[in-house]
């Protein structure tokens, strides 16, 4: 294990214990809602002594759109495109966590190759996420270049998702008894394709950023978050997995014949510095990448022949009732908690955002580390505000 | 031009690097007075030496005010950074105690 | 609330009166002109600026009274530095694109967006000078000036060949140097003046890290300086007259290294990456240079990319034979551009590549490894110089085979770069990947 | 007279900068301040062809020095104004005394050296020459120096050491839940 060299001045601060012989000058510095680095609208406030900082408090709700109040006014069907703004890096995994937990609460079956259809799509939105995950990474860390190679990566798969249903980041493609649309003609050759000229690119990045001397020194044993800490804050997806958790739902209770595809789930397991640092967080969702490609791999092989949207009348009217639904989105389990009296709207509707939880952890692991690691952090945790603030 | 000029500037340097030191009581602007007067003195020396006396000597000395004023302004910078680390402040009226 | 500082109405006075009338009335149709002729106007600019030094040098110098003559090559000089900083930019977009597998400009000027950072500056001189309320005004005024400035005065005595020099100065290299480190104070100024405390701790880490670096940078310099014995850049120019195996780098192990850690040290100093913290645009906004708007901002820009060609040709000159062709006699000051410019696309190279560091590991690298081993360089340099000589023969013969041996180390590396280079070029559509050139449905 | 003009452009910023900095509360315009002085008397030392002096009064002193005292002045900045400013009683008393050192420093000088003019030709002082005069004549103190740089260099880090047992850093920090 590799120990930081640094020496921190300020360690005392955290017992709260200042020595009397010396007096720090802190400063607040304000970070954020416009900062480069905080993915967003987030704001962070620091406490800082020079270069090191002492505490870090997020203030959210910068991006609140009353999602959960609007949820009460529309339809189930009309909710669906919100859904798409919650997490706007990962619409189809939010579109298939909402029709499920309708589809549970009014007892709707799906057809086998919407089950597929979805499954592909998910997965193909959890790569499209986990390359803006590390493109942005690397951004934070500066080096531009796997920004620009993420991106491009990303791109082929949005033209996928455009080629079947028109939209490049806010789908509304998996609704409410099924998918919207078949799939149009040579759609799975192209897919295929993709896969494999993604394989061998995830071997450049580690190339060009996971195995960076210097990347591995500025993530290795940064913003360590161990599994008991995880589990404490309710992280979920990469962030926990990072800290050696080993915990994905769809292995757990899965949904849409996950049980039926075979593939591992990646965990952090402190190769380059402790368990549950920045770089684990970070190497987990490449691996988590290539867990994708194979299940899409296999999912295309078992598509079969039928309907793709099952008998759902216009209206969705479910019964009286409450459910919450958790699916494993590519930054955590995104709960959908749906409380029906029956009509077409639902009575009430929360959402249990995985990067506001994610984030919760930020002031606890953000103490007595460096600006630089901030963000290191921040960008390792992986927030999207439009899920943070709803 | 003789050699006028430069002891006269030198003597203003000295005399305003001796105002600063003594009207200021902020320890960093002292240094800076300080300064002043070293460069006084090591701009005489400089201009001696390229009016003819003691040959290389001067500018020699004015290498070695050059080292020297390097190595007080470490040490003081260092000495004033404790300084307010412990009493918070760099005026140094509140210097008054011989210890921390 | 909303905080919206008051602010006058900008008041344009006397020149700059004339200059904004002058933009607003004939600014666009000037800048399509010039776009449009300027691919031609720009090479004829620097052809002709050639043509006049050389003719200055060949028949006008010894006619012309000095201060006539230095006022001539001061404004040489300033163009040249300006097609650096211009051709730098552009460069650096050109480079970056590629590097990313994009194209980068492609459309200003006509030519692979050569005019694009033409295009830029006069987008940058239209633009309102914005100065923070709170700012220290003066100071935030200056501080572009203090960092263009000396950087710029550096090439007074960097020598481009033989005679190709603004002024000879027994202290030359010492001299670049002192300027390169008078640009560190513009950083500082400016960071502080902005009142900002992002741009604040730009300046802090641009202190921090910039004086810690000067010390191996010169210290790998020293090493040459002291197996030539002079710290006229023309001499150690000279001192490398006869190809290939007679540049400095080659000369010994320790001015071998020397070489990579000077070079290391120089990207420290100006700020690049991987130690481009000063204005690491993810922690720090834009570090120094936040609150900077306009031409201001265009200065440090300049700035930057003038440093970095200084930087480069002192290691042109220091280690890699300055003028001097690798094959004995063809000396000219293409050479040294060419292989300035080579470094400074290395530069580049490492910019786009690598993460940045963090500020502790920054000043680690400086104290734990670069410091000692420029301290090795530069005793064992000496230690070198006293024994290869004819006292100790059997010492001679080795140092005499062990430089061809660098040399044919350094003709490896070379040839290495170009057959990595060659194998990427001709198999770039392969290693990029199939989809590339390849339209998706609704691409 | 090129050359006096030359000595006022540079003697004249010197000048003004220690007036400005007596007159000055704003600390940091102070350092920077110091900072035209050093460069103009680097200016000087040029202008009598000492330009190995010169570019070392840059070097360390600009490049060096005066950073780490504007490194220093933003450290501890905080409290500024109230003893930058002498009261009145303070400054007549102050300028009296500082009056009458300069009038009798600059009357000795106009009585003593009025005659004096410069050589032809500067002393050769080039490095090599300087080289030889420090290891020459001038042994003896130039191994004092290097004694006191390195000493200075000792106390400094000493003295700016961090005060706190330092402790393991970050790491399992966020365990304590």
């Amino acid at each position: 294990m590799k120990e930081i060299e640094f020496q921190y001045q300020s360690d005392l601060h955290q017992e709260g214990e200042i020595p009397s012989d010396i007096r720090t000058e802190e400063l607040t510095l304000n970070m954020g809602p416009q900062h480069p680095s905080t993915h967003g609208v987030l704001r962070v406030v620091l406490q800082t002594d020079g270069e090191l900082v002492l505490q870090a408090t997020p203030y959210v709700g910068y991006l609140h759109r009353c999602a959960e109040k609007i949820a009460e006014k529309v339809t189930y069907r009309q909710f669906t495109p919100y859904t798409d703004r919650l997490d706007y890096l990962a619409g189809m995994n939010n579109n298939l966590g909402f029709a499920l937990a309708v589809e549970k609460l009014g007892g709707i079956e799906v057809p086998a190759r919407a089950e597929y259809l979805r499954v592909i799509f998910a997965e193909l939105n959890r790569i499209a996420s986990h390359l803006v995950a590390t493109g942005c990474y690397g951004l934070d860390m500066g080096a531009f270049t796997p920004f620009v190679y993420c991106f491009r990566e990303r791109e082929y798969v949005l033209d996928l998702f455009e080629a079947v249903c028109g939209a490049r980041l806010t789908y509304s493609y998996i609704t409410i008894g099924g998918v919207r649309e078949d799939l149009p003609d040579g759609w799975i050759g192209r897919c295929r394709e993709f896969l494999d000229y993604l394989g061998p690119k995830i071997a450049e990045y580690n190339n060009l950023l996971s195995y960076n001397h210097i990347f591995i020194n500025r993530t290795g044993n940064v913003g360590v978050c161990p599994p008991d800490l995880a589990l404490a804050y309710g992280l979920t997806g990469s962030c926990l997995r990072g800290s050696g958790v080993k915990w994905d739902l769809r292995k757990a209770t899965p949904y849409c014949r996950y049980n039926e595809f075979d593939f591992d789930i990646p965990v952090g397991r402190g190769e380059k510095g402790t368990v549950g640092d920045c770089w684990d967080r970070y190497f987990v969702r490449i691996q988590e990448i290539g867990q994708s490609v194979r299940i899409i791999r296999q999912a295309l092989d078992k598509l079969t022949e039928g309907p793709t949207q099952a008998k759902v009348p216009r209206a969705v009217k479910l019964p009286a009732g409450e459910i919450y639904y958790e699916v494993e989105n590519p930054r955590g389990q995104l709960g959908f908690y749906l409380v029906s009296e029956g009509g077409t709207s639902p009575y009430r509707l929360k959402i249990r955002g995985p990067s506001f939880c994610n984030l919760s952890v930020l002031p606890v692991v953000a103490r007595n580390c460096l600006l630089a690691d901030v963000t290191a952090l921040l960008g390792s945790l992986d927030i999207v505000m439009g899920e943070v603030d709803r | 031009m003789g050699v006028t000029p430069y002891l006269i500037l030198s003597a203003i340097l000295l005399v305003l690097g001796l105002t600063i030191v003594i009207s200021k009581r902020n320890a960093i602007v002292m240094l800076i007075g300080v300064e002043f007067i070293l460069n006084a003195a090591a701009l005489n020396l400089v201009a001696f030496s390229r009016h003819g006396i003691g040959g290389l000597a001067g500018q020699t000395a004015a290498l070695f005010v050059i080292v020297i004023a390097a190595a007080e302004a470490v040490v003081a910078l260092a000495i004033f950074l404790n300084f307010y680390h412990r009493i918070a402040t760099v005026d140094i009226d509140r210097g008054d105690q011989l210890k921390g | 609330m909303m905080y919206v500082p008051e602010r006058p109405p900008v008041e344009y006075k006397g020149l700059s009166l004339a200059i904004v009338r002058l933009a607003t009335k004939w600014g666009p149709a000037g800048i399509s002109l010039l776009l449009r002729f300027a691919w031609g106007v720009f090479f004829a600019a620097i052809v002709v600026l050639v043509t006049f030094v050389w003719a200055v040098r060949r028949f006008i110098n010894p006619l012309l009274p000095w201060f006539i003559r230095d006022v001539v090559v001061v404004v040489g000089l300033l163009a040249f530095v300006c097609i650096v900083a211009i051709i730098g930019i552009w460069g650096e977009r050109k480079v970056s694109g590629r590097i990313q597998s994009r194209l980068g400009p492609m459309r200003t000027g006509a030519w692979h967006g050569w005019a694009q950072s033409l295009a830029d500056g006069l987008k940058f001189v239209q633009k309102e000078d914005l100065i923070p309320r709170d700012a220290d005004q003066p100071l935030f005024r200056l501080a572009p000036y203090v960092a263009l400035v000396p950087a710029f005065c550096a090439y007074l005595t960097i020598p481009f060949s033989l005679g190709w020099v603004f002024r000879e100065s027994d202290v030359g290299l010492l001299f670049v140097l002192a300027m390169l480190a008078i640009e560190v104070l513009g950083v500082i100024m400016a960071g502080w003046a902005s009142n900002s405390k992002w741009s604040l701790y730009g300046a802090m880490r641009a202190a921090c890290q910039l004086v810690s670096y000067e010390i191996p940078m010169g210290l790998s310099l020293l090493a040459v300086v002291l197996s030539v014995g002079s710290l006229n850049l023309i001499e150690l120019g000279r001192a490398q007259e006869g190809g290939w195996f007679s540049w400095l780098i080659f000369r010994n192990p320790f001015l071998f290294l020397a070489f990579f850690t000077y070079y290391i040290a120089s990207l420290a100093s100006c700020k690049r990456s991987p130690f481009d913290l000063p204005e690491g645009e993810s922690e720090l906004v834009a570090g120094f240079h936040t609150e900077y708007s306009g031409f201001r901002f265009v200065m440090f820009f300049f700035a930057e990319y003038v440093a970095m060609f200084a930087v480069s040709a002192l290691a042109t000159i220091l280690f890699l034979g300055g003028w001097n062709s690798p094959v004995a006699g063809l000396c000219s000051p293409l050479w040294f551009v060419l292989k300035s410019a080579f470094l400074v696309w290395v530069q580049m190279w490492f910019r786009w590549t690598l993460p940045r560091i963090r500020i502790d590991q920054v000043m680690h690298a400086c104290v734990k490894y670069l410091l000692p081993l420029s301290l090795l360089l530069f005793v064992g340099s000496s230690l070198w110089q006293l024994y290869d000589n004819r006292a100790h023969p059997a010492f001679e013969g080795f140092a005499g085979l062990l430089h061809y041996v660098l040399g044919g180390v350094g003709l490896l590396l070379l040839g290495l770069f170009f057959a990595g280079a060659g194998y990427g070029y001709y198999n770039r559509n392969r290693l990029v990947g199939s989809m590339v050139r390849k339209h998706l449905p609704g691409a | 007279m090129l050359e006096r003009l030359i000595f006022v452009l540079f003697a004249l910023p010197a000048v003004v900068a220690g007036v400005a900095i007596l007159l000055s509360t704003n600390i940091v315009r102070m350092a920077f301040w110091l900072i035209t002085m050093l460069i103009s008397v680097a200016g000087l030392y040029f202008l009598m062809g000492a330009y190995f002096l010169g570019v070392v009064q840059i070097l360390v002193y600009v490049g060096g020095v005066a950073v780490l005292l504007v490194f220093g002045v933003m450290l501890t900045s905080r409290q500024l104004a109230p003893k930058l400013r002498p009261g009145p009683v303070e400054t007549l008393w102050l300028a009296t005394v500082s009056a009458i050192l300069l009038l009798g420093l600059v009357l000795s000088i106009l009585r003593a050296h009025t005659g004096m003019e410069p050589l032809p030709v500067p002393v050769a002082n080039s490095p090599a020459d300087i080289g030889h005069s420090l290891m020459g004549d001038f042994l003896g103190p130039f191994e004092l120096a290097s004694v006191l740089l390195l000493v200075a260099m000792l106390g400094a880090a000493y003295l700016a050491r961090p005060k706190v047992p330092v402790q393991n850093p970050q790491g399992s920090k966020g365990g304590a839940v």
